[in-house]
């Protein structure tokens, strides 16, 4: 699909044209804290942040969903029953809710739509398992105008992940910021009808712009510090599902559920009942495995009742148990949970320390990943669309 | 001898002397403008330790119900002035017990607000380095580099401090910082008179715009040091249901009022939610206000007298409230 | 869940003002709601069998009753659905009718309100849950706090019946207002001749002893089961030994005022306050005696033949455990010389009040019955009584009736024209004559006729001295012209109160009083001398202004409850109380901390932690410590957070 | 008094004609009231059997003291609309478990302030005493309370 050309100042215009079909969704500052919101004429959206507080994923993995609408009625009597009969009796009525409006989400980073990726495989009934109408139906509706990273931050590790600052997995157009404005790279069918949909706002590009393009995707990847070797990352977690080392890490946890909450992958959640009278909502609404409550059972008994447990949870379902199931990292290594968490607990360390074989020297997996980077750029350059994770 | 030194020395002899199983104090997170709570158990590592005005972390959290590993561990940790007076208020209702616990106070001269920080430039903070008392200077990974006055940069609460030297504690690093005089000054509140001043149709779409950004994640509750139920927390609570597990601005603000209700009279306003809150929500402003009111309801400052009770734990007959 | 919801039209009451059959008819609509009736009187015989009827025939297992106040007939409905097999606290009760249809007139308007509080009830009951009272064992001993003519006669129908009783009396005799009055009417018969055996059947029965000079300092516990801390005053005189012979009072030097006689003549330092005390001991007023002030004098310790003189005596304490209080505290006069500054404010000597005329009247009065103006001892020739001085008057804020004075006004009228001679002129100023108990009509038509006292009606604007006199002014409202009389003596029929300190008493036995001390019985008709404090009872004026049949026929009731009570081995405590659920108990101790009854407490468990607990036979169900507790895993049976959450959205369901 | 106060009660306040401002909810406003069992209950109880008309605005709650009032409950109900609430007690000294009363105080006094911090107007909200006996007062705490409620008018909270 042939690439395209924005100019800075035209971006407003295209963003309005988006906003004449669907729902714009982008990240603005206000009061100092970058937000993915949705956008409004006159807003200017801020790329010089390079992640959002929050990653996008609540806007398609709701926080609070309200899916079912219910109602208990008594049925009426029927003239001269008798007895039992007489006795009027409850029915209920459901009124299911699925609302998907059409939504484009630009300027996020390759990292928030790897998020959306892994995410995919939970909600979208990957072998077999659970497929979410309410999630697919808004994912389905969903447009991802990505921006390649122009200055990755200390926390980011994409590339440690198998990802890259300007990644086109799984987006729908990725932008690239250049001398002026934007090289457009539409990758999907979708992303070809917004780049036709914008008309005259988008140009041609020259050479020099494709070129530099090019050039700023392997600045940015080579920004990426390398944090750890995913290899063997998996066996190593089974292997010290015991170690004494989870709960010396845990130490400093406060077991909130920042870093799950910020996460773009993340996707636990729980649902409620709330009832007045005869009326009630059936909603879910985003949980964490930090929550002590999240595994609490009737009984009052909690497997996982101990702080530890919970943190050695989010690190092996994220490298190991999901992985297992879904053939996908559930890490995108976009750092928002280190730079979020009240303690900045590092989950690079923590896959350094307990992702490690067990005899091996903690630290050791750092050095050889420096190699893959300018590899993985590469490689998602040619990409059009999802890869799997070894 | 520094402050630092004096920690380092601390903890090294605690340890071992085996008077503690482990050492909490601050060490640099992963670069030099990050610091993070510190367990140390070997006294070899207590050179990790530092202390710096970016120490920010109140430890008492990690001493109080559900925090320590094992339950009974005897603990070393750093305070300041402010997270001192969360330690008395603990003590004050026999939630801790302070025959497990040795205390090393640390005098302070203001904390920097990081955040204030993070809004002067757009590229990422990776380095802060104090050239001398009073200056911070900041690197950012683009390069940039600049000095500040730290008076400029600190927390709120730091302008106004009432209590730099810790109220509670078995030893203290170095000097006492100068204090203030308590009889002359009364705790100053002038932060809020910014929102006090709004009128109540401004103040509801404030707070609405405020706590739509809420997500809930707990963090406050959970490093709050004086808050002591978490994982029974009734904010959890599905019966009884007082705050909906919806996320709302309404529910959320409602959750933030339970918070606060249950911490009023034993909260000094050390500030540990508000740092820790990822969408930088001010509850700082919420606790400040709490604490004005109690102030002014009682002459009454928590966790600073061991002695004292929590004021709603407690009632006089010659409280003048209601008509 | 299967609700039953009946309306009640309560006759007009409910009816009148909101559309019950219409509400029973929306009732059904409403969740679990599967049966509703409107019944005429639900608390009637027809209308109780037909919620037990509808239990059974329709299978109820929750019902909501909606009608009067569940003060009214709560217990009433809590029976009624207890006979139909159903537990008792499955029945809830929407008060529609004290709250509703009483203070709404306009029909449209109360139906609305009426369906919301019922909604709220049936919100209320499905968060009701089947609760079992609780026995504790019940102490049979009776505490009764004054020893005035109530006192005296509960305690006595109270020993008769075979319970132990104690009276505490904070004067060093028992005898209280009666032991002061000359004759009671309507019979004139002396008053100390029908008190006074009654005072020594207390000394002397097994069952009955009396503490007197002694105070109640602080009650806990709950009915069956009191704890009682009772101090007793030093007298400085050791009672073991006294015989009350009054050697010392004879001999003592100093003067102090004689409360008994109302101040009229000073008494000794040392004083037995009249010859039939009970018990006949003697004590020392320390503010008035020589000894205490000056250091000098022990007279008394000289002349006592029995050595009982203690000037070391301090205060005792002594605690000791009832099953049933009976409160008995009578009254005071109404201090007329702080409010009336028209009547002389207490400084015309030739004006006295009531209980101090009682006195003078008095045979073993300090002027032996005989009748003189205050400021010479003259025989008075013209004496004017003047009625309703502090009582029904709205301005000293005395509202109410003092119930007795128009009755003693006319016994000291009839008395004034036997002890000063028929030719006196006897003047009663009068607002209304309320002559309502037996004989008593006919009492004052015997002094207004056949003695002569001449009835004024219309209030005295004013007294002042003049030439010797003190002159009356005031309006004779039926002839409407000023009079004017010069009077010897002028007797004021002061009201009366509840006792000084019967307020603080009241708070200290958590029962209910009003704004002028008297205390609130349960319900004005139906439980007229219990409280709502349950075992605390009331007999006497403590509760209002009665005369002697009322107090005395009050006194034997609160015996004859007292003995209901207390004829159980076992009581039935309300199972309404708190009870945590230690699954969620973060050992903060808050809970202990706000208990006023300390119900709650630590219960080590099997892993070895420690976790609150409620004592269920302690906990008097007030819920401070479920407000209190961070976690609400403290639970307020009957009370639930769930249930006042569900009631608060049901009320606002149709807001949002 | 009883007679001044009944007229002007039961008409204004009820009439739902609101003056709450532009787009306001057009109804009556609703105020939720808590009120312990043993004084204030029993004083709306003797405001009913002396016939002391009152705005038909008023929900009661009933629950054993005002100590077991968690100030939580009024900001509960602002949360779930409500146009105002009434806490009522116990007089200081009164309170049947004796001591309900001076815990509740402090908490209501500090909600109080905290409700107004929110923005809610401070008109919205009052806590009080009435005992058993005070019919008349409870009449005129509930008349003047649902006055001032309706003068604002139905409230539409943003946060709360």
């Amino acid at each position: 699909m042939a690439s395209k050309y924005l100019k800075s100042e035209q971006l407003p215009a295209f963003l309005e044209s988006l906003a004449k079909n669907a729902r714009v969704v982008a990240p603005f500052k206000r009061d100092g804290v970058t937000q993915y919101e949705p956008w409004q004429s006159g807003k200017d959206v801020e790329l010089d942040v390079l992640l959002a507080k929050q990653s996008p994923k609540e806007y398609v993995f709701l926080q609070t969903e309200t899916y079912l609408k219910f109602g208990y009625e008594m049925a009426p009597v029927p003239e001269g029953a008798e007895g039992e009969d007489a006795v009027p009796y409850e029915t209920v009525k459901v009124d299911p809710q699925n609302e998907a409006p059409k939504q484009v989400i630009f300027g996020l980073r390759p990292c928030d739509v790897r998020g959306f990726v892994q995410m995919d495989q939970v909600f979208g009934g990957y072998g077999g398992f659970y497929f979410d109408p309410l999630y697919n139906a808004r994912r389905e509706a969903t447009t991802l105008l990505a921006v390649t990273c122009r200055e990755p931050r200390s926390t980011c590790f994409c590339t440690s992940v198998g990802g890259c600052p300007s990644s086109r997995e799984g987006a729908d157009v990725l932008f690239t910021q250049i001398e002026g404005g934007f090289f457009v790279e539409p990758i999907t069918d979708k992303g070809e009808a917004i780049a036709e949909a914008a008309g005259a706002a988008l140009t041609d590009p020259t050479d020099t712009q494709a070129t530099e393009a090019n050039e700023a995707k392997l600045a940015s990847a080579t920004k990426v510090d390398p944090a750890f070797d995913l290899e063997g990352v998996r066996d190593a977690l089974h292997d010290n599902i015991a170690d004494k080392r989870w709960a010396d890490l845990a130490m400093r946890c406060v077991s909130c559920g920042t870093c799950t909450y910020v996460c773009p992958s993340c996707y636990c959640f729980s649902i409620n009942d709330s009832i007045v009278e005869t009326k009630g909502d059936r909603y879910r609404c985003w949980d964490n495995c930090f929550n002590p409550v999240y595994t609490e059972e009737t009984s009052g008994h909690n497997p996982r009742a101990k702080k530890m447990n919970r943190f050695r949870n989010r690190f092996s379902h994220k490298f190991w148990y999901y992985p297992d199931k879904y053939d996908s990292l559930l890490c995108s290594g976009c750092g928002r949970c280190i730079a979020n968490c009240p303690t900045r607990i590092d989950i690079r360390e923590v896959i350094r320390v307990m992702g490690a074989p067990k005899e091996a020297p903690a630290a050791s997996g750092a050095v050889a990943a420096s190699a893959a980077a300018a590899a993985a750029v590469a490689a998602a350059a040619d990409t059009t669309t999802e890869g799997k994770e070894a | 001898m520094s402050r630092q030194d004096h920690i380092r020395e601390f903890a090294a002899n605690a340890l071992t002397e085996k008077r503690v199983d482990y050492f909490i104090g601050w060490k640099q997170g992963y670069n030099s403008s990050e610091m993070i709570p510190a367990f140390v158990t070997d006294p070899a590592e207590a050179d990790q330790l530092v202390w710096n005005p970016l120490c920010h972390h109140n430890l008492v959290t990690f001493i109080k119900r559900n925090m320590p590993e094992p339950a009974d561990a005897k603990v070393g940790l750093c305070v300041k002035g402010c997270d001192s007076r969360t330690l008395v208020a603990l003590l004050q209702e026999g939630l801790v017990d302070k025959d497990r616990l040795y205390v090393v106070g640390v005098p302070c001269d203001g904390i920097v607000d990081r955040r204030k920080l993070e809004k002067m430039f757009s590229s990422e903070i990776t380095e802060i380095e104090f050239p001398e008392r009073g200056k911070v200077k900041v690197t950012t990974r683009a390069g940039e580099t600049k000095e500040l006055d730290q008076k400029d940069v600190e927390l709120i609460g730091c302008a106004h401090c009432r209590y730099p030297n810790p109220l509670y504690s078995d030893n203290t690093a170095g000097p006492l910082e100068k204090e203030p005089d308590r009889e002359e000054t009364k705790p100053d509140w002038s932060a809020l008179e910014q929102y006090e001043s709004l009128s109540d149709d401004v103040k509801q779409a404030l707070l609405e715009k405020i706590y739509a950004t809420c997500i809930r994640c707990f963090a406050c509750i959970h490093v709050c040091p004086v808050c002591v139920c978490w994982d029974k927390c009734v904010n959890r609570s599905r019966q009884p249901e007082l705050v909906s597990q919806k996320v709302g601005p309404k529910e959320n603000l409602l959750f933030q009022m339970v918070h606060m209700f249950h911490v009023a009279g034993r909260c000094p306003s050390c500030g540990a939610c508000d740092r820790a809150c990822p969408v930088e929500i001010p509850l700082g402003l919420l606790h400040a206000k709490m604490n004005k009111e109690i102030y002014d309801m009682f002459g009454f400052e928590p966790g600073v007298k061991l002695d004292e009770k929590p004021v709603f734990q407690v009632f006089d007959l010659k409280d003048q409230f209601g008509d | 869940m299967r609700i039953g919801v009946f309306v009640c039209h309560c006759g007009s009451n409910i009816a009148g003002t909101v559309d019950v059959a219409e509400l029973a008819k929306r009732a059904l609509t409403l969740k679990d709601v599967v049966y509703s009736d409107h019944p005429m009187y639900t608390c009637s015989e027809p209308g109780q069998a037909g919620i037990q009827q509808a239990i059974k025939d329709k299978k109820l297992d929750r019902v909501v009753v909606s009608a009067c106040s569940p003060h009214m007939h709560e217990q009433t409905f809590r029976r009624t659905v207890e006979g139909a097999g159903m537990n008792p606290y499955l029945m809830e009760m929407a008060n529609i009718r004290e709250h509703c249809s009483w203070i709404h007139p306009d029909m449209a308007e109360g139906t609305e309100k009426a369906w919301e509080i019922i909604k709220m009830a049936v919100a209320k009951a499905r968060q009701l849950e089947p609760l079992y009272a609780n026995e504790v064992s019940v102490n049979k001993d009776v505490l009764i706090i004054g020893g005035g003519v109530a006192g005296i006669q509960a305690a006595l129908d109270l020993a008769d019946a075979g319970l132990k009783v104690t009276i505490v009396e904070k004067e060093t005799t028992i005898g209280g207002t009666m032991a002061k009055l000359d004759k009671t009417f309507p019979t004139i018969d002396c008053s100390a001749c029908i008190l006074t055996p009654r005072m020594v059947d207390c000394s002397q029965h097994e069952n009955i002893t009396l503490m007197t000079y002694s105070e109640v300092e602080k009650v806990s516990g709950y009915v069956g089961n009191f704890t009682v801390d009772i101090r007793r005053k030093a007298a400085m005189v050791d009672w073991n030994k006294c015989v009350g012979c009054d050697v010392c009072v004879q001999k003592c030097p100093a003067k102090a005022p004689n409360l008994f006689d109302e101040g009229l003549e000073p008494t000794k330092a040392i004083y037995i306050p009249f010859p039939q005390a009970v018990p006949k001991r003697a004590a020392i007023q320390v503010d008035y005696c020589r000894y205490f002030q000056t250091g000098k004098c022990k007279v008394c310790e000289r002349v006592c033949p029995a050595g009982a003189i203690d000037y070391e005596q301090k205060d005792t304490s002594v605690t000791k455990e009832f099953g049933a209080i009976v409160v008995a505290t009578g009254l005071e006069v109404f201090p007329w010389e702080e409010h009336y500054s028209e009547y002389g404010g207490g400084k015309i000597k030739d004006v006295i009040s009531g209980l101090q005329y009682e006195r003078m009247l008095n045979a073993s009065g300090p002027y032996g019955g005989h009748v003189r103006r205050m400021s010479d001892g003259a025989d008075p020739k013209t004496v004017v009584f003047i009625q309703c001085v502090g009582s029904r008057d709205e301005s000293v804020n005395r509202p109410y009736c003092s119930s007795v004075c128009c009755m003693y006004t006319a016994k000291q009228a009839l008395l004034t024209k036997d002890h000063c001679g028929m030719d006196t002129d006897v003047y009663v100023f009068y607002i209304d004559i309320r002559a309502t108990g037996k004989g008593y009509e006919e009492f004052i038509k015997r002094v207004q006729t056949e003695f002569g006292v001449k009835y004024v009606r219309g209030r005295v604007s004013k007294l002042y001295e003049q030439d010797g006199k003190v002159m009356v002014r005031g309006t004779d409202t039926l002839l409407g012209e000023q009079v004017e009389i010069p009077a010897d003596l002028v007797v004021l029929a002061s009201g009366i109160q509840p006792a000084d300190g019967a307020k603080q008493l009241a708070q200290t036995l958590n029962i209910s009083y009003d704004e002028f001390g008297f205390m609130k019985e349960g319900h004005p008709k139906l439980r007229p001398v219990e409280t709502n404090t349950a075992g605390v009872f009331l007999a006497g004026v403590c509760q209002a202004p009665k005369d002697i049949p009322a107090t005395v026929a009050q006194a034997s009731g609160t015996a004859s409850k007292v003995i209901g009570l207390l004829a159980k081995d076992k009581l039935k405590t309300s199972p309404q109380i708190a009870v945590v659920n230690q699954k969620n108990c973060v050992s903060c101790w808050k809970c202990i901390e706000v208990c006023p009854f300390s119900a709650p407490e630590k219960q080590e468990l099997r892993d070895g932690t420690y976790k609150s607990h409620v004592i269920e036979t302690v906990c008097q169900g007030c819920g401070i410590c479920v407000a209190t507790c961070p976690v609400n895993t403290i639970e307020l049976k009957g009370f639930t957070t769930d249930a006042i959450l569900d009631q608060i959205e049901e009320v606002l369901q149709s807001q949002l | 008094m009883a007679e001044a106060t009944n007229n002007q009660a039961s008409g204004a306040a009820t009439t739902g004609a609101a003056p709450g401002g532009a787009g306001a909810p057009d109804r009556p406003v609703k105020v939720v009231g808590i009120v312990c069992n043993w004084c204030s209950y029993a004083g709306a109880d003797t405001a009913g059997v002396g016939r002391f008309k009152q705005p038909a605005n008023l929900r009661l709650i009933r629950v054993p003291c005002t100590g077991r009032i968690d100030p939580l409950f009024a900001l509960k109900a602002f949360e779930k609309g409500a146009d105002g609430v009434l806490i009522s007690g116990c007089h200081p000294g009164d309170c049947h478990y004796s001591e309900g009363n001076y815990y509740a105080r402090r908490k209501f006094e500090l909600a109080e302030r905290m409700i107004h911090h929110l923005g809610i107007p401070p008109e919205r909200f009052k806590w009080t005493w009435v005992s058993a006996s005070e019919g008349q007062r409870w009449q005129k705490v509930v008349t003047e309370f649902v006055a001032g409620v309706q003068k604002l008018g139905p409230r539409e909270g943003k946060a709360l």
